[in-house]
């Protein structure tokens, strides 16, 4: 099979799809021109995710890791949510083929760019080794 | 239910052509260069197998290569007409933007060995214009290659009519016959076609197995060197269970055409006519200049690779121009050409359809895609933007 | 009584192989670049394909390309080889005088390119000399390409020094090993292979199957251009049924190794010994460094087809470097190779055995060949001539 | 099949195959290099052939030529005789493989070579247009 059965899982019946009226932070990564585009939301209560809903336009990969990555930040701290790497999100699914795993990546930087709003709406400074390191268009990494 | 719309890419090997194999895996499995009686069983079988493709296609029996399927037809047919151009200081060659990779990688490869290369737009409805292809022939035109149908689109090529203008000018023509091959009438000689590949996996025959169709008096070059097979153009023991298959399968692709086309077509309309009543879908390719079995919409504001994969679990097998289903950056070449932004073209859906499929199958994809479209779309930003937008 | 003793020509396909195969083409016969389940279960099966070829020939799954057969994958080891040469400025390369013309006629057509080719003797048994090959090399040799097993005499080579040799002087090996797959130990890693061809249907797979090793590190070329499939080296829809009759039939082959090889070895030896038997019956090639099933005499006073079309009366299928067998004037260049004088390589036989083949066939052979022998030489002037001259 | 039924049967049951102890006229054409070689015997009685035998060494095609045309010429005039072509020995034999065409121009010369000793033991001169045109040695026509 192409996927893991813990992606086909979170593809199939992809966890926290939707929007956060009014979210303490939004990110969007990716672009059309690319097939994939990640929208984040987050809210934030006392320094802890206490919500995350992702709108993904992309492939099975995009959707499994948009999934996952929330289901992997909720209750966590700010601090814990930012350490999320896309290695993180690939192995919590057991796995992506290789061309796949910029989805990883669009899923780690999607969650950073929410942040990154959030540390901005509050007018604070985000930790420079957070922040998010590209806006996921991928012609300009490849 | 299980439903393969997916013939475009491979099919199901017909029973009949399994028929023909079957003996020559076990029984008369011989070599058909050995002199003794189990080879000669197989050379009986080869020559008439050859003489049946050759009678599908109006050529001589002598004019057909047997290939390890349509990649390497097509490589050689170009490398061959090429070598021929480059003998009389000709190296220009016509081809379109849309043609398969076998084509267009094959046409780089000979750019960087000096020839020059024009491809042709294929304008929105996916069809060459004749007018295009006078105006790109220069007296240096060695090679014209336009494909009979195209792999994605569907869309079908004046293939007489650019044959006949190539023999006017002294241009040898080529056309890669692959997707049209069992399904459209060919007759090279009729439609003035010097050189033609196919392949027998595209018509309910076996994968691995193609024939290079090459007008007599145009010296083939062989691209794979050893033994005399094939009168050296062609070198390795021949595959003769899937010779044997492949003209199994078009015989019964070709004999049955005049009752398969309209009923696939028909299937193909419905199903048209049905992922048209969605909202902002659109119709890749001319309507009507089209295979019976190609259906390619492009459904705006959703990614084809997921398209794909929740048809499959309702058990539908489509493809899609998707960057995301290859792995690539850029969706499909084809889509392109044509003129679809890439989100668009990311959202292509193809769905071919052969005799093998029932009305009941596209009643039941009807049933089921615009269920996956709209949960697709309602977690899309981008579906939701255009919304937005209105 | 029907015996086919052709095996080095080609073998029939095995139940197992078959086993194999069948459900391919008319269940998971999908296309394994298609993201959809269907396909997916056909790329499955070729993965685990590729894994056991890999496994059996001691190299690692993605050293290992696909092809339509032996001549495919020599062609494509040579012209790999050859380019990475001249890359470096190497542009000579070292063979021998009895390859099989998948080698001999690609390296041809590299020396028409500019490349020099220098041809070792393999003198009387059939077997190259080291020292001959050493001697041979120089400071710009590319590539040295040598034949593990031959296909007429079943000559064995000293693979493993070859190759010990070559990675010494820095040279890429590769060794056509269609004849030694599934009949004597391979192991690319511990032999210093640096490219191998096999094919299928010479171990009782399938035809129009091979697979091309290389390893990792030194980049292919690709002769047939198109598609992404095989990493890009190897462009054409994948024959998955016959790649998976193919692994079936080679680990088949490989696990029944140590019981197969000494009792074809028997067979063959009982075989030689009742043939040499006959009066002005020579063996060609080595005798020991031989493989388990070959068997290759020069009968003298005699031509080889009118023999192999008694024989065939009489149920056996064999064969012959006889010119006539092939239609060309020269006999067998592997029989000339070894010193045979014209006449004397007319008259060969070779009666190629594997596991298939029982004792019961071999004496069949032996009480009907004396027969035929005397038949023909009764009518021959030559052997008359022969006589008059003792 | 490679061959016709007919090459078959001259083959695997060929006329005329031997000496003829006193022959009045023998040639050989072919040689072993190319890997045919045609004797032909003949016995002539009174302007007629009354017998002719034939020795081949070569291929099936080589053996039933021979055996075909010894049989074509037996109770000929040496007028009729010679006027024996291989196209009509390869007709006789319902065709051969075009690879094969020239074990039929073998016969045909091993005729008239073995007529030229005919000739040329009763010291006559052997007509100029049946006089054989090779010896059959392949190599230097092809
Ligand atoms: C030694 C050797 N190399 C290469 C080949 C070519 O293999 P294939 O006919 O499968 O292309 C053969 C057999 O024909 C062979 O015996
Ligand atoms: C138009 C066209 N040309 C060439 C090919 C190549 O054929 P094959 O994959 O059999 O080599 C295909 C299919 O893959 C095709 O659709």
């Amino acid at each position: 099979m192409l996927y893991s059965e813990k992606v086909m899982d979170h593809f199939a019946n992809p966890r926290n799809v939707g929007e956060i009226e009014n979210a303490d932070g939004v990110g969007e990564v990716g672009n059309a021109k690319c097939g994939d585009i990640m929208k984040i939301y987050l809210k934030i209560d006392d320094g802890v995710v206490t919500d995350a809903k992702f709108n993904t336009f992309g492939c099975g990969a995009a959707i499994a890791t948009s999934s996952m990555a929330t289901e992997m930040i909720k209750g966590k701290t700010i601090d814990e949510a930012l350490q999320l790497t896309n290695k993180a999100v690939a192995e919590a699914l057991d796995g992506l083929p290789p061309v796949k795993m910029h989805c990883s990546v669009l899923a780690e930087e999607g969650v950073r760019m929410a942040m990154l709003d959030y540390y901005t709406r509050r007018g604070e400074v985000m930790p420079e080794e957070y922040r998010p390191k590209c806006d996921g268009d991928c012609s300009e990494c490849e | 239910m299980n439903v393969y719309v997916d013939n475009a890419a491979t099919t199901k090997v017909s029973q009949t052509a399994l028929a023909a194999m079957l003996p020559l895996f076990t029984e008369s499995y011989g070599n058909p260069s050995s002199p003794h009686s189990v080879g000669q069983q197989a050379a009986k079988i080869m020559l008439e197998s050859r003489k049946t493709i050759a009678e599908y296609l109006g050529a001589d029996p002598s004019e057909i290569i047997f290939t390890s399927g349509g990649s390497e037809a097509d490589n050689q047919a170009l490398v061959t007409a090429a070598t021929l151009g480059a003998r009389k200081g000709k190296k220009h060659i016509i081809s379109t933007k849309f043609e398969h990779h076998a084509i267009l990688h094959t046409l780089n490869k000979l750019e960087k060995e000096g020839y020059e290369i024009t491809l042709l737009d294929v304008h929105e409805n996916g069809v060459v214009r004749l007018s295009d292809l006078e105006a790109a022939i220069r007296p240096d035109t060695a090679l014209v290659t336009i494909m009979y149908a195209n792999n994605e689109i569907g869309t079908i090529q004046p293939i007489s009519e650019i044959g006949a203008l190539c023999h006017e000018k002294g241009i040898i023509f080529h056309t890669d016959a692959v997707q049209a091959a069992g399904h459209l009438p060919i007759n090279v000689k009729e439609q003035n076609i010097d050189m033609l590949s196919i392949s027998a996996h595209k018509f309910h025959g076996p994968k691995g197995i193609g024939a290079f169709y090459c007008r007599r008096g145009l010296p083939i070059t062989s691209i794979i060197e050893g033994g005399a097979q094939e009168r050296g153009k062609r070198a390795g023991t021949e595959n003769v269970p899937a010779i044997a298959g492949m003209a199994a399968a078009l015989k019964e692709a070709c004999d049955n055409m005049s009752v398969n086309m309209p009923r696939v077509q028909a299937l193909r309309d419905k199903l048209i006519d049905g992922v048209l009543q969605l909202p902002e879908v659109i119709l890749n390719g001319d309507r009507e200049k089209r295979l019976p079995g190609n259906v390619n919409v492009s459904i705006k504001g959703i990614e084809g690779e997921a398209l794909l994969l929740m048809l499959d679990m309702a058990g539908i097998s489509a493809s899609s121009g998707s960057a995301c289903t290859s792995g690539s950056l850029d969706p499909s070449h084809v889509l392109l050409a044509i003129g679809l932004i890439h989100e668009v073209a990311h959202g292509s859906l193809r769905m071919s359809l052969s005799e093998y499929n029932t009305e009941e199958e596209v009643d039941y994809i009807l049933e089921k895609l615009p269920g996956v479209v709209t949960r697709l779309r309602s977690m899309s930003p981008v579906w939701k933007r255009m919304q937005e937008e209105k």
